[in-house]
């Protein structure tokens, strides 16, 4: 009973000491932006150890669930399942080597107390999102996100930054009500919103159809994409955390919450939503392939990762959803060590036009290798993690019997490495066009080879994240 | 009943009177008219203090402003007046028609209902009602006033601030 | 004791008015402490579960709807009361202007206890008086022009609610609540009994500026002091019209099936006409109006499903709207105030010199546009749910939908205002005054407030 | 005994990492590190050669499990990688001296060693996919690491192999389900629908691993680019030996593949078109090194159709000509290399007369061209002849080409020696010297292995080929001289008209890097070479062409998607919001007459009831 | 007594609407606003000559005259309001047409 409290404790201060620490940052910022920028890692932090420390129960086979009983189904119920702890490990991990990039990234820009408060908020509410088990509380959670990353986007205040900044939480909001509506249903068949309770459950078409939307919006699927290049206005940890770590995986996470842990879905929605992740694979690559702007490419490659990902989780497969959890880490660590090579090298070659770089490797070596591990991982090369999990994806569509979506797949896996390859030649190699650029500070630097070794090692260790999403299934 | 059709009536083409006359003076005396009509109908149905109240404040006080009012505002020059009175022509002489066109209208599709009248009530005395009843009402009433003292204040007491 | 609510008023307004010239600067004071002391007691009048005559499933009932209206109104009359301080210059303006809010107020507080529709009616109309006054107090152009609107259409209102009075004299021979719900529940009452719910409800959705009934609301709205657009936006047409359409409805439970037909369409298209309105406007305070004509639409859409949960609902948008709507006008107040204009063009990026206002207002049109975690996500909800759950589905999408396009013209009021960055000729625009923020503050602590606290105020509702 | 199969794989695997991290400056650190690796190596596959020993450790579950299997045919591939690792290690110390980036040329190189051996052993096939995928960036890195350009080349290669292997990929995902376990040793599935499926992209990717066509374009370009070593041990031995090695696997192993196929017949006609198409083209090169890769390319053609054939003879003679060629082919290269590295250039036009400056390279690339030409009795020779055997045994067509392909080799070659080596000597070539020991002495050991093999023929065949088919040769052997004279004949025939095609070029144009211009420039043939000199023919390049202009469509796509929302629907939404804004005219009287119609219809619809 | 009753009612009724259609007619048609406030007190008096029938047909009298009471009271104040609503118009724009009070729109 005892260690049950305390685990409750360990969720409760995962979720709520970001969420409420964001709103200390900016009184904290009055006095010293040391202590501000430490205290937002140290917040991020915190959920990240508190959710380690969730491992001990979870392996341990215990449950662990903070309920708060309300009316109308609107029970506050934080579950930390394996899904939960590993989704959650994943992202506050990113979000911490993120803020601590930041530090000197955003260093030279205005309104960093809202920066920082936008940041810490938009970790600790996807920790919500992550551990709640009630669809309105994660609806919540899901908004809440929404408008940090408005604030984000936004960040330069620009017209046509703002412009985007809108457009953006339109077309993610737009989604999120339609899911809402869903979620009324659910709410109608069910009468609560507690997704505890309901699990193993059939859902109608309509339902999957209704939460489809908002998930597709918010992960940035075809048709609801085209705000996520366009959201590369925001500075650059920003887009990472974005795009690359957090803010589209809220989407395949929600699918793997609701659609394979707690509720069955029919066979058609198996074949539907590989079907559109291929055609959203194959168009955003080819997008990345024609695209001169750095940050629009890495964005577009992570919209036809993010199709992987789908792929994997919707197969209706064992080996495709271990796959695609799997794809939610390895895509994590390569694609935010891209946007924050990214980073690097917009803020020091003064361009994000990758057709005005070249020869960058003489300058920035460290960044360029780094680039090109995590270049690799997104590719899927092996040793590096990316491997693991493509291979998992792909052969888990051909084990659900689905050859040719695979094979459609295995297309847009070519024109990864194309893009890649010619963003990497056209910015580092060849002879330089643009003003020789520095190497970035070594805060940025560091982060950005850690998260290239990282990628290198995960492959090297990939049978421990294997291992522990067995229990996911279970 | 049929004095009561013919007042009926009267009241009404006095109001058409008040609507359709050229002259502004013209359509408030109608206006007093109209409302000396509906003071003798209410007097016919029995409500002789409403009848009281409604000759002394609209045929007496409502007049009285309105005049005051139309000769506060100047008027206009002769053949301006004229050619306005003409376009009024033309947009008013429907309004007969119309009233002719909805009288046989209802007079044609005519149905009776079956008046489920509820019982009367005892207090038959008004003043009872409205003292005992309806003290809220007097309280709105007053407060009404007091408003319209308020706005009396400000918006004729701003002519002698900013009037010319 | 009820009753103190409205004297109470009435003798400060008179002590006021007798006082000498140069103690008026204790009229603020004592109207504010009056006010203050209304919100802060007017929850002891809570009838309490055991002796309520319950509506429905909800613990609601008239007389606490009438607390809830009496909170309100204290409340958002002491912002404007407030902000009218802040704002208006000469000394016989400011002094009117706090005698006309004890009006209206008394007005508000006698809507919010009468149990007659005649006395309803004299209460709306007195307000309306109040309130015509206190918009022409800066004696303008628009002033006129907008009351001149206000005024034609709410003749045409009382027009139609005396007939409507005049049917339920012949129909059920006497004009209390209680009395017409004895006559038309459940039997449904006489075509009389019928047209006359009718036309009453017509009467009072003009006055709540419902679409096709809207026409005078932006006037009205653009062209009030700033300060009184605060009190006529927050509260006095949203009484005096939707409020009076919950009392009015729930206790006569005149909810028949075309009646709540009605107002489902009515609702919707507010919801729709106001949104789409406000998306092309470029005045801070017709945004808001049309952005409240929209919002008057989803409490009313709310009331039409006629369920328990709706009315819970409607009513709760009812609060959240008049907390957030009147902030929203403080925070324009206050913009106007720095700026000097009201042309959403001419401004931009005034986040960073007017950073308070700028939050709280992000706070409230988030809010509005049902962004959780805020207050407005909950009302909102509940609207969506208890349409879904009363079977009007298309209703229940268009709500969904609409709320999208809400959003957007809060996502352009808020680019164009405060979002972008500063144009040149204000860069040296300075934070409003502390009058005007504090309030900004208040409100917007409340919208987080109720946000967050709201699963506990649902509990405190539902019965158990 | 397990730890030595270990061994092979870790020890390059960490000698590489820690040539990686020391620096340039302790050249001679380097160089004793990669020599005692690779000779560990060699010592550790000839102490486990000739044994069967498995094993399995379980690391991540679905599928991907450690097992190694060692038998026959791996042992021998391990031990042919370690030899040449060695040799060429031994021979870089010298060609690679005075280079920048030689900690990396070494990592790689020894990476690749150990990444080879994983691939080999690998008894399971994810284990395989990984170290074979793996490959990659040690070539990758092998060639970037070469000329200022070479990363053009270096993306090439790493953007054909790596599609190549994504099709591994699927085949091997759609293997494993079709078997039901990743078990190399315990697959073997029949033929027919998706098993032909998974066939052909596995096949794919041995056969692009070996550098057959279409998927050959890197390799000329690479012997420009890349440090030759690199040619030498990766297209020329290495690749061929994995490639094939695999090929054999799946088509003899994995899947149960019988004579008369369509399978078959589709690895015969690409193993016919390769050897024909690459050796035309290296019959016209002006470069040492292009023409020995172009060769690179035409002799797997040889091996896919020795293969393809699915006889006894075929398989034997593919098996035979792997290792052989191998042994050449990386001669050939070192002796360029070793030309190169004397007289600093390998254009054939800046060349000539060289054999009496050179005389021991010169003796090696006599030794290797003519065992590549065929010539008996070197070991080429041997293994063509089977070759043939098992083409002919198949189809004339088939034996036609590999004739022919084998008359233009030989005239290449005769091209290539009389342009490099005899003739006189003027301009770069004047009074070089010969090389130095270090490079000389591994080009002799693969020369006398090439004599070796050649003229005692049952060494290799009955010990390193026969034990790996077992079974299916009871009843054969080929050791000894070829069975089937009528060939060998029309071999000899055809060799003779080689050098009459030489002497008559030659007399045409009076210098030796003439002797193939009448075929180069032969109506209606030049044209179809200057167009594959200007690389239209280059499958790579129409491949970045196609993926360009399906990248333009699907851009389309994501455009029209981005309409949607930045115009059309903004656009819609505000024709309405005017339309709603014209009707609050600002005149009351229409507001009087909405409430008043409102009112109406209200009242209607309520009596209505 | 029902049936001469409910033909009562209806002959009142129709006056009442004839007046009320008068009332609307002038309130939308003319240009003047003193004849708009003499459309809005055509209204007021139609609808108070329909409160005294109600009164008078369903015999409770008494409360019809409170109710009308009230109604002229609050009648007699919007007038006062609304003439000093006009004259202030006719101070900013000299002239009472009601042309004038549309400016805003939109």
């Amino acid at each position: 009973m005892n260690i049950i409290m305390k685990n409750d404790l360990l969720v409760l201060l995962a979720v709520f000491v970001p969420v409420i620490g964001a709103f200390i940052l900016p009184i904290l910022g009055r006095f010293s932006k040391l202590i501000r920028n430490l205290s937002a890692l140290v917040f991020v932090l915190v959920s990240f150890v508190c959710s380690s420390l969730l491992l001990l129960p979870i392996l341990a086979g215990q449950k662990v669930i903070f309920n708060l009983d309300f009316p109308l189904g609107l029970n506050f119920i934080l579950n930390a399942d394996p899904l939960a702890v590993f989704m959650a490990m994943v992202s506050s991990f990113i979000g911490a080597i993120i803020v601590l990039y930041s530090f000197d990234y955003i260093d030279h820009y205005e309104n960093q107390n809202e920066y920082y408060l936008m940041v810490v908020l938009f970790l600790g509410s996807m920790m919500g999102l992550v551990y709640s088990a009630n669809l309105i509380y994660l609806f919540l959670f899901w908004e809440i996100t929404a408008i940090a990353c408005w604030r984000l986007i936004g960040f330069y205040r620009g017209k046509n930054d703002v412009i985007k900044a809108d457009k953006a939480f339109l077309v993610t909001v737009f989604g999120a009500l339609v899911m809402l509506i869903g979620f009324i249903m659910i709410f109608q068949l069910t009468g609560t919103f507690d997704l505890t309770v309901m699990t193993g459950r059939a859902l109608p078409g309509v339902i999957v159809l209704l939460v489809l939307f908002g998930i597709l919006s918010k992960s940035a699927t075809l048709p609801f994409h085209t705000w996520l290049p366009d959201a590369g206005v925001a500075p650059s940890p920003v887009t990472a955390l974005l795009h690359a770590a957090v803010l589209v995986k809220i989407g395949v996470y929600v699918f793997a919450r609701l659609f394979i842990v707690t509720f069955t879905i029919g066979q058609f929605w198996h074949v539907a939503v590989p079907v559109l992740a291929a055609v959203s694979a194959l168009v955003s690559a080819g997008a990345a392939l024609i695209e001169t702007d750095l940050k629009r490419i890495i964005a577009y490659s992570t919209i036809s990762q993010l199709a992987f990902i789908f792929l994997g989780l919707a197969v209706g497969s064992p080996i495709g959803m271990i796959g695609g959890l799997l794809y939610i880490l390895m895509h994590s660590i390569a694609k935010g060590g891209l946007f924050l090579t990214a980073g690097i090298i917009e803020q020091n070659a003064k361009t994000k036009n990758i057709t005005e770089m070249g020869g960058l490797i003489n300058t920035m070596p460290l960044t360029a290798v780094s680039f090109l591990f995590c270049a690799f991982s997104v590719m899927g090369i092996p040793p590096f993690g990316g491997f693991f999990s493509k291979y998992l994806v792909i052969s888990g569509a051909v084990s659900a019997g689905q050859n040719l979506t695979a094979v459609v797949f295995i297309i847009g896996a070519f024109l990864t490495i194309l893009y890649l390859f010619r963003a990497f030649s056209l910015i580092f190699l060849g002879e330089s066009k643009g003003a020789p650029a520095k190497e970035g500070s070594r805060t940025m630097v560091f982060c950005v080879v850690f998260l290239a070794f990282l990628s290198i090692g995960s492959g090297f260790l990939a049978n421990y994240p294997l291992n522990f999403l067995k229990l996911v299934l279970k | 009943m049929n004095i009561m059709i013919f007042l009926l009536v009267l009241l009404v083409l006095a109001a058409l009177w008040a609507v359709m006359t050229s002259l502004l003076l013209r359509a408030a005396i109608a206006l007093a008219l109209t409302s000396i009509i509906l003071t003798v109908l209410m007097f016919e149905m029995g409500a002789p203090l409403a009848a009281v109240f409604e000759l002394s404040v609209c045929a007496g006080l409502i007049s009285v402003v309105f005049i005051s009012v139309i000769s506060l505002t100047h008027r206009l020059p002769l053949k301006e007046y004229l050619d306005r009175r003409k376009n009024r022509i033309g947009r008013f002489w429907f309004l007969p028609v119309l009233l002719v066109i909805a009288g046989l209208a209802m007079f044609y599709f005519k149905q009776s209902f079956d008046m489920r009248l509820p019982a009367k009530i005892l207090i038959a005395d008004v003043r009872v009602v409205l003292w005992q009843l309806r003290r809220l009402d007097l309280f709105g009433q007053i407060i009404i006033l007091l408003a319209g003292v308020f706005g009396v204040l400000i918006l004729f007491g701003g002519s002698k601030k900013n009037g010319n | 004791m009820t009753y103190l609510f409205i004297f109470v008023p009435f003798i400060l307004l008179v002590i006021l008015n007798l006082l000498p010239k140069r103690l008026r600067a204790a009229a603020f004071y004592s109207t504010l402490a009056m006010l203050a002391a209304q919100v802060v007691f007017s929850p002891f009048e809570f009838v309490k579960p055991a002796q309520m005559e319950v509506i429905f499933g909800f613990n609601l009932i008239i007389n606490n709807l009438s607390v809830i209206l009496l909170m309100i109104s204290g409340l958002i009359a002491g912002v404007s009361l407030v902000a009218g301080w802040a704002t208006l210059k000469d000394d016989d303006k400011k002094f009117n202007f706090i005698s006309l809010i004890l009006l209206s107020v008394i007005g508000l507080n006698g809507i919010a206890m009468v149990k007659d529709v005649f006395s309803l009616y004299v209460f709306i109309e007195a307000t309306a008086v109040a309130t015509f006054i206190l918009i022409s107090l800066n004696m303008d152009k628009p002033a006129f022009e907008g009351i001149l609107k206000y005024l034609i259409l709410s003749v045409v209102a009382s027009t139609l609610m005396l007939t409507s009075i005049a049917l339920l004299i012949i129909s059920c021979g006497s004009l209390g609540f209680s009395d017409i719900r004895a006559f038309i529940y459940p039997s449904g009452g006489t075509i009389f009994s019928q047209a006359a719910v009718a036309l009453f409800i017509c009467g009072l959705l003009i006055k709540g500026g419902l679409v096709p009934f809207h026409g005078w609301v932006a006037d009205a709205y653009t062209s009030a002091p700033a300060s009184v657009s605060i009190l006529l936006a927050g509260i006095i047409t949203k009484a005096s019209g939707v409020f009076t359409l919950i009392k009015f409805m729930t206790s006569t439970l005149c909810f028949t099936t075309s009646i709540m037909d009605m107002l489902l369409f009515v609702g919707a298209l507010s919801i729709v006409f106001g949104a789409l309105a406000a998306l092309g406007q470029k005045d801070i305070k017709r945004i808001l109006a049309y952005s409240s004509i929209s919002q008057m639409g989803y409490i009313v859409i709310a009331l039409g499903t006629g369920t328990p949960l709706g009315i819970f609902a409607a009513l709760f948008h009812f609060i959240n709207h008049a907390i957030f709507k009147s902030q929203l006008f403080v925070n324009a107040a206050a913009v106007e105030e720095q700026t000097g204009t009201r042309d959403m063009d001419k401004m931009g990026g005034l986040a960073q010199v007017m950073p308070v206002t700028g939050v709280t207002s992000a706070i409230a049109s988030l809010s509005t546009a049902g962004i959780p975690p805020l207050a407005g996500f909950w009302s909102k909800l509940l609207i969506i749910i208890s349409l879904w759950l009363s079977g009007n589905f298309a209703y229940a999408v268009i709500a969904v939908l609409a709320s999208l396009l809400t959003l957007a013209y809060f996502l352009y009021f808020q680019r164009s205002i405060f979002f972008g960055k500063v144009p040149a000729d204000l860069a040296n625009v300075r934070e409003a005054d502390a009058l005007l923020v504090s309030p900004a503050v208040l409100l917007s602590a409340l919208t987080v407030g109720i946000g967050l606290a709201f699963p506990f105020i649902l509990k405190l509702f539902m019965r158990q | 005994m397990i730890k030595l199969l270990l061994l092979s794989i870790a020890l390059p695997l960490i000698a590489g990492l820690v040539n990686l991290i020391i620096p340039d400056k302790w050249k001679g650190v380097k160089e004793a590190i990669t020599l005692i690796s690779t000779l560990a190596g060699l010592i550790a596959a000839i102490m486990v050669f000739k044994r069967v020993m498995v094993l399995n450790i379980p690391w991540g579950s679905f599928g991907f499990d450690i097992s190694f299997r060692l038998y026959q045919f791996s042992a021998f591939i391990i031990l042919a990688i370690a030899g040449f690792g060695v040799l060429i290690s031994l021979y870089s110390t010298a060609f690679m001296a005075g280079r920048e980036k030689l900690n990396q040329f070494y990592a790689y190189l020894l990476i690749t060693i150990a990444m080879a051996n994983g691939a080999v052993l690998s008894n399971n096939l994810l284990l395989f996919l990984f170290f074979w995928e793996g490959l990659l960036l040690t070539l990758f890195g092998l060639i970037i690491i070469g000329k200022k350009e070479a990363y053009k080349t270096a993306i090439k290669a790493f953007v054909i192999i790596g599609i190549t292997d994504l099709c591994l990929m699927f085949g091997i995902a759609l293997t494993g389900r079709l078997a039901g376990t990743f078990t190399m040793s315990a697959i073997s599935l029949p033929l027919g629908g998706l098993a032909s499926l998974a066939f052909v992209f596995l096949m794919i990717g041995a056969i692009a691993k070996s550098g057959s066509m279409p998927f050959h374009s890197w390799i000329p370009d690479a012997a420009l680019d890349a440090p030759l070593p690199f040619m030498a041990i990766i297209p020329g031995a290495l690749e061929k030996l994995l490639g094939i090695y695999f090929l054999t696997r799946i088509s003899l192993d994995l899947f149960q593949l019988n004579p008369g196929s369509k399978i078959s017949l589709l690895l015969m006609t690409i193993g016919a078109i390769t050897i024909l198409l690459a050796v035309m083209m290296a019959l016209v090169q002006k470069d040492y090194k292009r023409l020995l890769s172009y060769h690179a390319i035409s002799q797997v053609g040889y091996m896919i159709l020795g293969i393809g054939t699915m006889v006894p003879a075929g398989i034997v003679g593919g098996l035979f000509h792997m290792i052989n060629n191998a042994l050449y082919k990386s001669c050939l290269f070192l002796s360029g290399g070793s030309v190169e590295k004397q007289t600093g250039t390998t254009d054939l036009s800046k060349l000539g007369g060289l054999g009496k400056y050179m005389p021991i390279t010169f003796a090696c690339f006599i030794v290797a061209a003519v065992s590549i030409s065929g010539v008996p009795p070197f070991n080429g020779f041997f293994s063509k002849e089977l070759i043939y055997d098992g083409a002919l045994e198949r189809h004339w067509i088939f034996y036609l080409a590999a004739a022919l392909g084998s008359f233009l080799t030989a005239a290449s070659f005769l091209k290539l020696g009389h342009a490099a080596y005899l003739g006189k000597a003027d301009g770069a070539t004047k009074n070089v010297k010969e090389s130095s020991w270090l490079m000389l002495f591994p080009m002799l050991i693969i020369a006398g292995l090439c004599i070796l093999f050649g003229v005692y023929n049952p060494l290799p065949l009955n010990n390193l080929i026969q034990p790996i088919l077992g079974h299916r040769l009871e009843g054969y052997n080929y050791a000894g001289l070829p069975g089937n004279l009528m060939i060998v004949i029309i071999t000899l025939i055809v060799l003779a008209l080689a050098l009459l095609n030489h002497w008559y070029g030659v007399k045409r144009t009076g210098k030796g890097l003439g002797a193939a211009d009448h075929i180069h420039y032969a109506p209606g043939l030049s044209t179809a070479y200057d167009l594959a000199e200007k690389k239209y023919f280059d499958p790579y390049d129409i491949g970045l062409k196609i993926a360009d202009w399906f990248a333009k469509v699907l851009f389309f796509i994501d455009r029209a998607c981005d309409w949607v929302y930045e115009k059309a629907i903004v656009n819609i939404t505000f024709v309405f919001s005017n339309a709603v804004r014209w009707t609050q005219s600002g005149n009351f009287s229409n507001y009087v007459g909405w409430a008043l119609v409102g009112a109406l219809l209200v009242l209607f619809f309520v009596l209505r009831y | 007594m029902g049936i001469e009753m409910s033909q009562l009612f209806w002959i009142v009724l129709t006056f009442f609407i004839l007046m009320l259609i008068e009332g609307f007619y002038c309130i939308t048609m003319t240009y003047n606003l003193l004849r708009v406030l003499i459309g809005l007190e055509i209204l007021i008096k139609a609808v108070t000559l329909f409160i005294i029938f109600a009164g008078y047909i369903s015999g409770n009298m008494s409360l019809a005259q409170a109710v009308v009471i009230t109604v002229i009271v609050i009648e007699v104040v919007v007038v006062v309001i609304a003439t000093g609503i006009i004259l202030g118009f006719f101070r900013e724009y000299d002239s009472l047409n009601v042309r004038n009070a549309r400016n805003m729109k939109g």
